[in-house]
């Protein structure tokens, strides 16, 4: 909890700041299309905070993303499956990368960094392997219109991500399950003699990870009626950047995803304020470089432990 | 499709052609990457006009990583392949490819990219002229939303040289209509993904926005769903390319038009090149052949099959 | 009756009662890297009763209840619980057969609350929530039972290492084991602290638990334990009813040879002023700190835990900066802005925390002891293994540091590392020494190899500080004493008026009203006080 | 030195399995090829290993790369500055921002993937908007005949890599300034009470590791006669990836220039070998995803502690 308050407060300088600068920014709809547009990295940023609260990181979250949305499609247009099976295939295939990551950290021993190195890159050469680089398009409507939809005047990808934070974040705080994820990330020798399963957790996180990255993929294939090769690729850095904006350790032990959801904000609202003010292109990267140190930097003093 | 059955008398059997066991000879092909299907189309239209020649390709992919192109080029010379099909990732580098083609005697044919600099000897320049295109189109948008009001433009990964030129393409076209106004320009990263958020935040701040200008298909998909989403109709959104997915996009009225290339027919037509060099009669191929851009709307859309310019494989 | 006698008649008894009750293990026999730490070991525990296990450094004690709570596969031997084999695979295989253990090295995870690393690993839970009430609940009267204050709900990260000890055997008492070993707890507890150990010990073992003590602390073992098991070089030398051994017995038995143990009368100090310390202090921790130390003396600093006395050496040592004060060495006045500038100043510290300040224990203990001194060492700018072993060997021999120095130090047992971590500071004669804790987990024998080059340092004119917990060794060693107490100096006694008497009185009184201490430090409100790794 | 024994067994492998698999692959000249293929990324994982070391990471390492070569060229070819002079300008700017992500992380006490990932952005941002993208080109002879020149049948940038390795090599293993990297790697708070300069030693490791990634962006730049804003963006994954793959923890203190050498010719062997072999380039990506697992799991034992 002690890591939220720097990212917060640059939060809130942020929003303040883009409501003065475009008349747009404080719209509900505007505010709405927030929310959608930070849907998928959100979703992946839950996964990857749970890694990295573990010790560990997955840099195949992007592929893992391609591929789980082609291989969904692929069953579906190509193989002729139901197109019910072929979504649950395509939830099933992230989730086996992500198992083989875990599998790789927790029993080969490998550094997580190594072992989802790998598997990124087999998985992105994978999803371009299935249609040698060709999108695919068409999918049913109802899968069209989850992305398409509101409840309550909530898109619906927001609802799902809202509702995946809340869930991890219960998880996290009040299931011993998810309470020893801060053990084996802080003192994996206090874990492992506390008789906590650390390699099961390993396992158990990062093959979460790899659904969850599914279902980002899911996601983005309903909003644009298309699976693609390419989709998720440079989402990574962003995805991480999102998690250590918001707080985390990348050595394990700490982060919160009340952070994790701060530092997702300010990325997409960010993002979001540049476009509304037409910033040049070439600028965008510099603003957002500046805005990141220094939202960081407010934030000094409880970081001070961790660097 | 005259040069789709055009050459080539001698039928060879398919089935051993791959491994070049005919007449042991072999083109190499240093692409850009295999990810972009008008690079993959290329390289199918090669592999059929290769297939037919009887001919092996090597073909290896730099992941749009210009230092890496370098080094295929360095690996296909040092497999002593006979030509070299070259798709630079990027205008200004690929001198250094050309320079080690020439430096090992081995005779190269650049496709889509030409050396801006060094005085390297290409075999033939095969090429869409990407600035030519983009004014184009942009043109015709223009003169679409009345030659007047507020239009954005999606850019590609900046720097690229298809971006570059793409941008400077439109940018030509702009000085002829001083009324349209550009009120927003992003880099979508050829993403369709990334085109929808950012078309999405660009529909909010511009209410009177006219059209997009897609710098490819995608954006220009991604563009016009976003758009779609929003609700907001009478836009015109336009891209570069031709993919398949965007003659159904233009043929449904989801976006207005798109210019397409035709990387497959190059492909061929390099290939081709290749052969009758390594044949020893390259003498009379010309210098520079430019292939020509297709304008494809609404109005033509049905007269054109999508797999003239992207190959069969693409559905 | 001889010691080797009674030894003998002992394990006859054992044998003949031929009684399985409780844990026994034979055979045990362990060895790392060929080299056997661990030969044909023998040990019963019955309920109910207490061995007090001694031994030097390096003997085999840690490895020997690593491997009864299944930490460490012993090479050879076996193990049976009331008869029946067991063979624990890991940790958590132990802790279901009812046998826990106490680390000698505390094992805490920072971000936790204190009650969650007391339940870690078995959580209770209702309507499918951690039941934070109840653990919060049972963990304050676990934590009462071993004398502590500390709130259960805070976060561990900020605790002395003597909070973080208490945990650690609260976290052991809450498994409700049948056999507890407790490895060499005492070493970072104070006196009180100590104390409650001990009547929790004798409260369990009332209630029929078999526990393990071990200790470097031999009077305390023979007050505690029924039986005094001692092992030398990996093997057992012999077993003791605790009521008929005399400590003279204990150190012959661990060091093999008689052994005097007593404290000389150190030599009169009159050299000049080595350190002189002027109205030093940092707000909310300590103030007005005020003396002086000469060359050849050696200056005690005695306390209860938390008094401050930590905070204030590191401060003159460069770990921390002091808000106000001044310090001089030898006349000339110093500005000491970090520890580095400490050490160009002639003040060498040995902290207290040998893990997370003294050693990196993945590195060599050669290494680890030529870490400061790499730039003196090296000639032409280049500094060779050569001259790095040879600087270590010089002091592992000076110091007798048992074990290879060119392995990582963190497989040395505690009191070689200990002395591993003394030896980094003699490289280069400092002109003031300062040792906090310099004895903590180091066995007799090597305690007066420590105390004997305290001594001769003393005698060769560097100003000596000692920061200890261990009344006697404070006593037994200073000229003169300074006692804390609430981050504040109470008084600098001479040798002749340190007793232990006085120097209690002082230590627990009270902080007065009128404080200089902006925010006294009462357990609970300046636990953050030090930050330990901060830096300047 | 224990880690290398996996990696250099799997490189061995590889090396055998090509030359069986390549009548290609074993000639003196594709051997040196693969050197000057790998310096650009060879020469920055000298800066990452150090980073690494001290714990850190730098994701700066590519923009850094494209920015100096950037800079470069627009002093050279806009500003009209002698080259001479541009070409140190452009060591100046690498090393410089090298040195902002040191001060970001020693003083400013920002976790230094945060640090190094708003610099990141800002010097790809730069890199753009000193032409608005557009590449530039047209250096002068000597300039270009840097990397076409061969010193003794060695190309100079093979020579130039072997340099910089060799001198890294020399400084970690005999000066105490290099030495001291470890223990602040191993373990921060002892080496600071050992007196070690903490601080100081972290701003040189960056600004060393800008001023690397400056030589690589000239290396590059010469290569192809074209200082380009894009050129590096690929890297950084690669330059990271050697050093791991070389036996380096990325939580610091471990690691050695013998290893990530190894761990650079993995990297450099498999894409040369792939492209001798003609592995269809969606393929590639698995095969080298598989191998680098395969190559590194032989490592098991030794990385067991790091994990
Ligand atoms: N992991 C290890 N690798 C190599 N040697 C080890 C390892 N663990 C312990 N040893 C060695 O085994 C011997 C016994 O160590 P142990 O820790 O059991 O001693 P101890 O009796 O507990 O000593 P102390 O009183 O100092 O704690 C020592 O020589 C030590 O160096
Ligand atoms: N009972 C306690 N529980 C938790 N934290 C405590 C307690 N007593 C003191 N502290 C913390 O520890 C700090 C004192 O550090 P420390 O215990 O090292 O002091 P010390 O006088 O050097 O004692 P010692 O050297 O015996 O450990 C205090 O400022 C306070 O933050
Ligand atoms: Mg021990
Ligand atoms: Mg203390």
């Amino acid at each position: 909890m002690s890591q939220i308050p720097g990212p917060l407060i640059g939060l809130i300088v942020i929003f303040v700041a883009l409501s003065f600068l475009s008349e747009y920014f404080l719209t509900p709809r505007n505010l709405l299309n927030i929310l959608s547009q930070v849907s998928a990295v959100g979703v992946m940023s839950v996964g990857a905070l749970l890694i990295i609260l573990l010790g560990g990181i997955d840099l195949s979250v992007g592929s893992v993303l391609a591929l789980s949305s082609m291989s969904m499609a692929a069953m579906y247009k190509m193989a002729g499956w139901p197109f019910e099976v072929a979504f649950l295939a395509g939830l099933v295939v992230g989730a086996l990368v992500g198992l083989i990551n875990g599998i790789l950290t927790a029993y080969g021993k490998l550094q997580p960094f190594i072992a989802t190195l790998a598997t990124m890159s087999a998985a992105a050469g994978l999803a371009l392997f299935i249609t040698n680089g060709n999108p695919i398009t068409g999918f049913p409507d109802w899968f069209i219109a989850i992305t398409a939809t509101s409840i309550l005047g909530l898109p619906i990808e927001g609802v799902i991500l809202v509702a995946i934070f809340a869930i991890a974040a219960f998880w996290l705080k009040f299931r011993p399950s998810g309470r020893a994820l801060y053990a084996i990330g802080g003192n994996e020798e206090v874990a492992r003699l506390s008789g906590l399963p650390v390699r099961r957790a390993k396992i158990l996180v990062y093959t979460i990870a790899g659904l969850l990255a599914a279902i980002a993929g899911l996601l983005v294939t309903s909003r644009l009626d298309s699976a693609q090769p390419t989709a998720g690729a440079a989402d990574l850095l962003n995805v991480i950047a999102v998690v250590v904006i918001g707080g985390a350790s990348l050595s394990g032990g700490s982060g919160s995803l009340l952070g994790t959801f701060v530092g997702l904000l300010i990325i997409g609202v960010l993002n979001n304020g540049m476009s509304l003010l037409n910033v040049s292109a070439n600028l965008q990267p510099v603003v957002i470089g500046a805005v990141i140190a220094a939202a960081v930097l407010t934030d000094r003093k409880s970081s001070r432990r961790h660097t | 499709a005259l040069l789709f059955t055009g050459c080539s008398p001698t039928v060879v059997p398919t089935a051993n052609v791959a491994d070049g066991s005919d007449n042991g000879k072999t083109i190499g092909i240093a692409v850009a990457d295999q990810k972009s299907l008008f690079y993959v189309a290329a390289v199918d239209g090669m592999e059929q006009a290769a297939d037919e020649a009887g001919y092996k390709l090597v073909t290896l992919s730099a992941n749009n990583n210009s230092g890496q192109q370098v080094n295929q080029v360095q690996d296909l010379i040092t497999q002593q392949v006979d030509v070299i099909i070259f798709i630079a990732q990027d205008a200004t580098s690929a001198a250094a490819g050309v320079k080690l083609a020439n430096d090992a005697g081995i005779p190269i044919i650049a496709v889509d990219q030409k050396p801006e600099s060094g005085n390297g000897k290409l075999a033939t320049y095969i090429a869409t002229d990407s600035v030519a295109a983009a004014e184009k189109l942009c043109t015709w948008m223009f003169d679409q939303i009345g030659g007047a009001g507020d239009i954005a433009i999606l850019q590609g990964p900046l720097g690229s040289t298809a971006e570059l030129q793409r941008s400077e393409g439109c940018a030509n076209a702009l000085a002829n209509y001083p009324d349209v106004k550009v009120v927003g320009q992003e880099s979508a990263g050829w993403d369709e993904t990334k085109a929808f958020t950012a078309a999405q935040n660009i529909l909010t701040a511009n209410p009177n926005l006219k059209g997009i200008f897609g710098e490819s298909d995608a954006m220009a998909l991604g563009a016009a769903k976003a758009a779609q989403q929003e609700g907001r109709s009478g836009l015109v959104f336009v891209g570069i390319d031709g993919f398949p997915t965007m003659f159904t996009a233009v043929a449904d009225g989801l976006t207005q038009a798109t210019m397409a290339q035709q990387p497959y027919l190059m492909g061929q037509m390099s290939v081709q090149d290749a052969v009758k060099i390594a044949e020893g009669n390259g003498s009379d191929i010309p210098e520079l052949q430019y292939q020509d851009t297709v304008l494809v709307t609404s109005e033509n859309v049905a007269e054109n099959d999508p797999a003239k310019f992207y190959g069969p494989d693409f559905k | 009756m001889t010691v080797v006698e009674t030894l003998e008649q002992t394990i006859d008894d054992g044998q003949a009662r031929g009684d399985s009750a409780g844990l026994i293990c034979t055979g045990l026999s362990k060895s790392y890297w060929g080299i056997p730490v661990l030969k044909d070991v023998g040990l019963t525990l019955r309920p109910g009763t207490v061995i007090g296990l001694i031994g030097e450094n390096g003997a085999g004690k840690s490895t020997t209840s690593s491997i009864i709570a299944g930490i460490v596969e012993a090479n050879a031997g076996s193990m049976t619980i009331d008869g029946v084999p067991y063979e624990p695979a890991r940790p958590s295989d132990a802790l279901k057969h009812g046998v826990a253990l106490i680390h000698q090295e505390i094992r805490m995870v920072q971000e936790l609350s204190v009650a969650e690393n007391i339940f870690i690993g078995r959580l209770p839970r209702r309507r499918g929530v951690i039941d934070r009430n109840r653990i919060n609940d049972e963990a304050k009267e676990y934590l009462e039972l071993v004398g502590s204050q500390t709130d259960p709900r805070r976060p561990v990260a900020g605790l002395s290492i003597a909070a973080q000890q208490e945990i650690e055997i609260a976290r052991a008492l809450s498994r409700k084991p049948k056999y507890i070993i407790f490895d060499e707890p005492s070493a970072s507890l104070g006196q009180s602290e100590t104390q409650h150990v001990f009547a929790q010990i004798a409260a369990l073992r009332q209630r029929g638990v078999g526990i393990v003590y071990i200790s470097h602390r031999l009077e305390e073992i023979k007050e505690v334990a029924d039986t005094i098991v001692c092992l030398r070089d990996g093997a057992l030398v012999g077993n003791w009813p605790a009521s008929e051994i005399t400590k003279d017995e204990m150190v012959k038995a661990m060091v093999g040879r008689d052994f005097v143990f007593a404290h000389r009368a150190p030599q009169a100090a009159t050299g000049e002023i080595a350190l002189s310390v002027k109205g030093l202090s940092k707000a909310g921790v300590f103030a007005g700190i005020d003396f002086d130390v000469r060359r050849g003396e050696i200056f005690g600093f005695a306390g209860l835990v938390g008094a401050g006395r930590t905070e204030v050496v590191r401060a003159i040592a460069g770990a921390d900066q002091a808000d106000a004060g001044e310090i001089s060495v030898r006349g000339e006045v110093v500005h000491i802005k970090n520890p580095r500038s400490g050490i160009d100043a002639g003040i060498a510290m040995v902290p207290e925390d040998r893990k997370g300040q003294g050693l990196n224990l993945d590195r060599t203990g050669a290494e680890n002891i030529t870490l400061p001194w790499e730039k003196k060492l090296s000639s032409a700018g280049i500094i060779t293994k050569k001259k790095v072993t040879a600087t270590a060997n010089k002091l592992r021999d000076f110091l007798d540091i048992r074990g290879r120095l060119d392995i990582p130090v963190g497989s040395l047992s505690g009191g070689n590392q200990q002395k591993v971590l003394l030896a980094k500071w003699l490289v280069n004669e400092p002109k003031v020494l300062i040792l906090d804790e310099p004895t903590r987990g180091v066995d007799v024998g090597a305690k007066m190899t420590i105390y004997e080059t305290i001594r001769a340092l003393a005698e060769t004119g560097v100003g000596v500080i000692v920061v200890s917990s261990e009344l006697e060794e404070v006593l037994g060693l200073s000229h003169r004493v300074l006692v804390m107490s609430g981050g504040l100096q109470r008084a600098i006694l001479d040798r002749a008026d340190a007793t232990p008497e006085a120097v209690m009185a002082l230590a627990l009184s009270n902080v007065p009203k009128e404080s200089p201490l902006e925010s006294p430090i009462d357990g609970e409100a300046e636990y953050q006080t030090p930050m330990r790794t901060q830096e300047n």
